[in-house]
């Protein structure tokens, strides 16, 4: 209620897969363009985290990060 | 014939197909599947029965039960797989049952590295099962005789009644190139010999000569039993003549037809060379490469492996000074060199297995100028 | 006599580039030895695809030196070192390759597959990119023949015409 | 002088009679039901049957005894060897006959994945509750607490219900009989052989080593026969049984009955696909 | 720039990251589960968690990913090697991670003997339906008429209901959850990690292979995941689906649930009354 | 020492138990059950742990995971069941634990004659398994030997981190004869060396010198692996560098020791024999009667069979004409002594097996008269 | 009915298990002394047999036959 | 040296002869050395079992002719009849061997065992005429604890002491 949430992803970790953003249930993350340092797109937040932690729950690379903003 | 672009295991089952084979039980493992794969593709178009075992104790016996209903089988695997076939191989040596086992070797011990080349399972294919037990290894060189020789694999295990071993690395299974099929009529095939009412099944006069081999459901009563029998089958447990007689007929089985068995290649002449190299498998393309133009060299390429010439070898090497025996593994035909050679000659092994590298033909050049 | 080699990392179809490459000579009337040093599967790890092709029958596929080879991530690079100075042209992936090879060739081919939507497809690029070079009669046409045989025909066409063009931009 | 025969002889290799079984061993129940039920089924010759064995003293049954086509494989491995006769020549019926070890321990992957696959084999599991031919050690069947020469403190480990097991996969056929329940034994053969002529058919015969077992409880054979006639019963019974009871009886019957398609019907309907 | 971590990442061994695994492979989800009910547990150091795995992609969680020792051993031999650990130093929690190729085929026999025994291990059975590591065969979880390089014309055998088949044994603990049931399945972790804590305890992940299953059906794993949310159900709830909806859903739930004593318990029993 | 009446299968079990061993899984076969029955007895007695596997594939993983768990750890077996864990025993070698596996011979092939002694199983012991693999084979001649070498063997096992395959025949196992049992005092143990912090726990500078080796447990967050590892245990399945090195260092631990494992027992006078003998196992006790009184002829009782000490062997053989290699097998360790020997030496093998017969001095004797 | 049965004992193949004899439910079968041939004693009729048959069906050795006397 | 054989059949207790005797000569503290060559386990087939004893360690078990063999069935007598001819003192049992063996004597054990009731014993009977031959200062009273030791006490007591005493009556 009223809580904002940051989701931090780590592009080194990330493959790209693309779960996160397709399980987020408000759509807030898309893919961005290919991270040079690893050949694979990262998710990032374009609109309102609801903190429900899916993306982070099923992110098989542990690469995102769904964090309460204080 | 027909030109087509193939992998080893491909033509591994092309020619398998060409040979008759008509049964074949799997368990998928790198880098063999693909014979696998093409089998599923193949066999049920050809007529034959595929199936996908639960494991690799599994496959090698679905296929002895086979090869006993009367249709020529086959299974292939790599390392970890072939352990675990051993024993069942010694059954089919013990019930001279026909079949090929082909074995495509990557680096070892145990899991290893799956997707790189090795040669390191020449010794398991002879020794790898408890007991006395002897049978025929053939290992090709490329795709194309790959395809040439598991044909031969088969007709071998059809006329001497016993399992043959195929033995292949990575390179050949998983290298592609251009191979020419055979057309039926092109191809000569050997079929076990079938039963009259008054041979026994599991003995002979002459041990050179495989007693005949019925079909089951023929009506022969057949007793197959990988215990000690008696030529009519009948286990005996006891009795030392049962054992001794069995156990030296089926070495001799094997030894006896070595003349018919015994494959290899040789370049060079054996008169003149100083020095000779020793090979089997895709090493050999390399080894052949380095011997051109140099013609001190004699290149001795085994194509059976099991039972192996020792005589010949021992003849050919008599004159040499120097031999190098080039293997994807730390050593092992070299014990084969050794056994014929006196103890004067040099003997070198180049030895290099791991990351999916060749024995390259610079390296055997240097081997030989020592 | 052809010798051409892929070099990249699991999942970026290295061993197809080679497969490709080597169908089309092989359709073309060549002898063909195509051969790869991959690693667990798709999943990553270095991948060494290279085809040679001749007018005689293959005599040893295991060469030290290639007449193209083409890199398309740092993570071959790492590895096979060696090998890729010994060849004779040397074309490296601008981005996706850090380390730099005297005497290579830095190509955008990743980026202008991104840009072209077809980044998928880098392989194909880097097939093109070798046809660009070694101008086969009718390479073409075989190629496509062969693509169409497979899924994603329209990128992988996409792919192959920009390998084509995209490296002769940038072949000095 | 013996003026009349054993309807038994008629199906056994009579030159190597009598068998190597120990005296009172009820392997040789087994097959004089086994036969029976050839009998009554009006088959006189088994030329078409081919029998497979593993390694135990139950595993020698078809091998020399019974008069067909056998293979007398290594220990384990029947199922395997069975499932490559029957499927390189789909004419034969192929029986598989082995111990409880031989089928339930060392081979107990094959029977698992046989049973799944509805494999067309009829198996015949005889449970003697040890290791008969290596001389009695415990087997996955022998009860919990009993003292064998691996068990010498007794057998920590809970037995299998091996029939019940298979028949909670995809088999066909799957029945328990104590070896005393002779004539429900025999009904049981000629479900599998006369009527249910596809898929996986497992029968468990209840027979206690009379060597290994039996003579260690001080019993003879013939009073552990009278007894078991009283301790096997019906499994709807047994089950109604209080728990303390249940221990002490071993519940019989036919745990499953279906006639789906087996592998082979459902390996050549979709290689039938193939042909169009 | 990386301001927050993962929590998984304090259970795995950084230096080899990211993994090997396929982008998307569901693997990854299942590690998550599992250090999140550590995490729940407040047990933030493995060092007195063995965990043994065989071949396979999901073999490779513990070896190297996971921070703790780790076994990783041959092609479904984890249950026995697992076994020797456990039975050789009863302190040590052992934990078995594995696919259904390697648990279920070649590894099966084992499977069943740990479970009749009530072997105090934990088995986790990653279920991607195939052999995803050598590209993709058909697995005996494969549903029938699925097409894999094995099974070019569709895959003629039943597949087998691991789970299920477990819950008939003598195990302490039996479920099997779908990876997207994350919560169901990190419950279920903390379950036999944390208050069942001796016996066979066998926990089934259904989780199709990204590349070899998901990619076949030109799906995305993201697709998937979210229609397994769908496709996923509570087996009292599977039960009483007409049977043409049955084969469109995933049983899933708690088969087996006891606290009774394990190998070792009974081990310790026989030998107690030796010393006295 | 405690005077008792044993079969050689007993010996063995008391003196594994004298030796430290804690852990047995076994599978139940004829002839070595013994060796399972007594552990079965005498393990919880000694506070150690036994359990009966469900088959042999089982038991050798078992004990793998025993080992690492931190107890000394062996399984026994024959023939088919020594097939069976070929697989198991390589990736032992490959992961360098600690076990000792015991072979009791019956006549093969196959199931072959269970309860008749055999000495046919020795080339496996060496080549059994896929890839190259090298470990220790020793073989006593006696119930007493079978005591004392088995402590030997965990020894060797032990020190050098690897297993140690004993292999013995049925004449051995279940023969009995008055064996002294030594009293803790009298016996020296090896233990494993146990971890420092720094040490890495797969690799070592010197190869001879095995890595050292943790409980698990202890904190190390060890990595075992049975595919290619670096010194740290991080699988690494593509590089070729971390592989050669990895079993050119695993080959090297073996044979770089040989002077520590190769055991071996000499009659008479290499210097002056004209004849020699070469055996292993029960055979050696009717090669030595056959030889009491004959001055002109060596025997060589090879005790280790793997490492074998060739450059040893050829020298001690240097001066005699004929060898006689006695084998209850269609002959294996006769390849070894073809090895070391030039062309012009006669090499004849006695070779008997099956029935549970004996070779009997008369029969070498007579083959020592050629 | 009236039947009356001849039982046929092959003392060759007969092991002197005493199954026969114990299962009887006439008790009319007793074991008799060794037969020099076999080492082994064999059952004997020394009661009345009503042709139940469970001597045979339950014989290990086919060693015992009942049959109707005509 | 003593060199003793029972030869017979899987049932018999052949082995378990040899090893009384074995471990009677063991308990007066001689070196003994025990093999036995038998078939698949109590099923049937021959049985020899055979017994070295010496003031000496047994230098090699492995031997070709017996002081005594006692041979209790004809089934061990068709496999063995080459060793066993070989033998000093042969003792075949009158009824259950039917082959005769030029110097052998024939002794009725098995009809006295029978006639004594302790027909399942025979083996021990078999022992007994063994240590009536060779007389051993306190044997008796060795074998009486081995036996105690064992089931049947009061059956395998008997039997020895038959043994003992019919062979003696015999003992030509
Ligand atoms: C691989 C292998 N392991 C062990 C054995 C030894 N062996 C022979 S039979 C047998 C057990 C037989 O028990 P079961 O199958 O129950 O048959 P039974 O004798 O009880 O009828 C064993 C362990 C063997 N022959 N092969
Ligand atoms: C004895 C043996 N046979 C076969 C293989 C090849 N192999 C490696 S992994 C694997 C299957 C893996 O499937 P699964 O266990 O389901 O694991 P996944 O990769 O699907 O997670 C196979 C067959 C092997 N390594 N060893
Ligand atoms: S789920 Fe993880 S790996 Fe996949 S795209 Fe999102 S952050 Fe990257
Ligand atoms: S926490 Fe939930 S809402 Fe926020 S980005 Fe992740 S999935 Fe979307
Ligand atoms: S040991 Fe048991 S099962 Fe084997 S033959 Fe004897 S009584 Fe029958
Ligand atoms: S093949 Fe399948 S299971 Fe293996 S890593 Fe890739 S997605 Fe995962
Ligand atoms: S048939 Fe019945 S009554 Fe007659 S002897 Fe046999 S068991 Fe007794
Ligand atoms: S049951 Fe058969 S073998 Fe046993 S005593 Fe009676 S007739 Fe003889
Ligand atoms: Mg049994
Ligand atoms: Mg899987």
């Amino acid at each position: 209620m009223g809580k904002t949430y940051v989701v931090d992803v780590n592009g080194l970790l990330c493959k790209g897969c693309g779960i996160c953003s397709e399980i987020c249930p408000r759509k807030a993350l898309v893919m961005d363009s290919v991270n040079p340092a690893t050949g694979y797109p990262n998710p990032k937040l374009v609109g309102e985290c609801i903190g429900c932690k899916l993306c982070m729950w099923f992110c098989p690379d542990q690469a995102i990060v769904v964090v309460e903003k204080r | 014939m027909k030109r087509m672009f193939l992998s080893g295991n491909e033509a591994v089952a092309y020619g398998a197909i060409d040979a008759g084979c008509r049964f074949y039980a799997g368990y998928p493992i790198t880098p063999s599947s693909e014979i696998m794969h093409m089998m599923a593709k193949l066999l049920p178009e050809a007529g034959g029965v595929f199936i996908q075992a639960e494991d690799e104790l599994a496959a090698i016996n679905m296929i002895i039960g086979a090869s006993w209903a009367g249709l020529k089988s086959m299974a292939a695997t790599s390392g970890p797989g072939f352990s675990l076939m051993q024993e069942g191989i010694g059954y089919a040596v013990m019930t001279e049952t026909p079949l090929v086992i082909v074995d495509v070797m990557r680096a070892g011990p145990a899991t290893g590295q799956a997707t790189k080349a090795a040669q390191g399972d020449l010794m398991q294919t002879r020794w790898g099962r408890h007991g006395d037990q002897y049978l025929v290894v053939l290992a090709p060189e490329s795709p194309q005789e790959a395809y040439d020789l598991i044909i031969e694999a088969f007709n071998i295990s059809e006329s001497l009644r016993t399992p043959v071993v195929f033995l292949m690395d990575e390179f050949i299974g998983h290298g592609r190139e251009v191979v020419f099929r055979k057309e039926p009529g092109e191809i000569k095939l050997v079929e076990r010999r079938r039963s009259s009412d008054h041979e026994p099944l599991f003995g002979s006069d002459d041990p050179r000569i495989p007693p005949p081999m019925p079909r089951l459901g023929e009506g022969y009563y057949v007793l197959v039993t990988g215990s000690t029998h008696n030529e009519y089958g009948y286990r005996d447990v006891h009795s030392f003549e049962t054992h001794y007689k069995l156990v030296r007929r089926l070495k001799e089985k094997i030894w006896g037809n070595i003349d018919k068995v015994f494959k290899y290649e040789v370049i060079g002449d054996p008169g003149r060379a100083e020095k000779a190299i020793v090979c089997f498998g895709s090493t050999c393309r390399s080894a052949k490469e380095a011997v051109m133009g140099l013609d001190n060299v004699l290149l001795i390429r085994l194509i059976t492996l099991w039972p192996l010439n020792y005589d010949l070898l021992r003849e050919l090497l008599s004159n040499v000074r120097l031999v190098v025996v080039p293997e994807l593994s730390l050593g092992q035909l070299i014990y084969d060199v050794q056994q014929v050679i006196d103890s004067g000659i040099k003997v070198v092994g180049v030895n290099k297995v791991g990351g999916g590298v060749p024995i390259y033909p610079s390296e055997i050049k240097k081997a030989l100028e020592v | 006599m052809f010798k051409i080699a892929y070099l990249g990392r699991g999942g970026q179809g290295i061993v197809f580039a080679a497969t490709l490459t080597a169908e089309a000579l092989y359709e073309k009337g060549y002898y063909v030895a195509q051969l790869q040093n991959y690693g667990a599967s798709v999943r990553g790890g270095s991948v060494l695809g290279y085809v040679v092709a001749d007018h005689e029958p293959i005599k040893n596929p295991f060469i030290e030196e290639f007449d193209i080879i083409v890199v398309l991530h740092e993570e071959g690079l790492k590895r096979w070192k060696r090998l890729v100075e010994k060849s004779k042209k040397i074309i490296l992936d601008k981005k996706l390759v850090k380390t730099n090879i005297p005497g290579a060739i830095k190509a955008p081919l990743s980026t202008i597959a991104e840009k072209e939507g077809v980044y998928q497809a880098l392989n194909i690029v880097a097939v093109g990119a070798v046809f660009s070079i070694l101008d086969i009669e009718g390479i073409d046409k075989v190629i496509d023949k062969l693509l169409q045989k497979r899924k994603n025909y329209e990128v992988n066409k996409k792919a192959y015409m920009i390998g084509k063009r995209s490296f002769q931009h940038h072949n000095h | 002088m013996i003026k009349h025969e054993h309807l038994s002889l008629k199906y056994m290799r009579r030159e190597v009679l009598p068998t190597a079984f120990c005296p009172g061993c009820y392997n040789g129940i087994v097959m004089n039901a086994l036969f029976q039920a050839f009998e009554e089924l009006g088959i006189y010759d088994l030329r078409k049957y081919v029998f497979v064995s593993g390694i135990g003293c139950s595993s020698w049954i078809p091998s020399p005894y019974i008069k067909a086509d056998s293979l007398h494989t290594l220990h384990g491995r029947a199922i395997p060897v069975a499932t490559g006769v029957k499927l390189a020549n789909p004419e034969l019926e192929v029986i598989v006959i082995g111990g409880d070890g031989d089928l339930a321990s060392i081979g107990g992957n094959h029977l698992l994945h046989a049973a799944r696959r509805n494999m067309d084999l009829v198996v015949i599991m005889i449970n003697n509750l040890v290791y008969g031919m290596t001389r009695g050690q415990a087997a996955p069947t022998t009860p919990k607490g009993m003292v064998t020469p691996t068990t010498p403190y007794g057998n920590p480990e809970e037995p299998m219900d091996v029939a019940r097991l298979i028949a909670n996969t995809n088999a066909n056929y799957v029945a328990r009989w104590c070896v005393s329940q002779y004539l429900f034994l025999k009904n049981s053969f000629k479900k599998v052989l006369g009527e249910i002529k596809r898929g996986f058919r497992f029968i468990e015969v209840y027979a206690p080593c009379t060597t290994f077992v039996i003579r260690r409880e001080n019993k003879t054979p013939g009073q552990k026969l009278k007894e078991l006639m009283n301790t096997c019963i019906g499994y709807e019974k047994w089950e109604k049984l209080p728990a303390e009871e249940r221990t002490k009886h071993i519940p019989t019957g036919v745990f499953r009955e279906e006639d789906k398609p087996g592998f082979l019907d459902n390996y050549k309907q979709l290689i039938a696909r193939l042909k169009r």
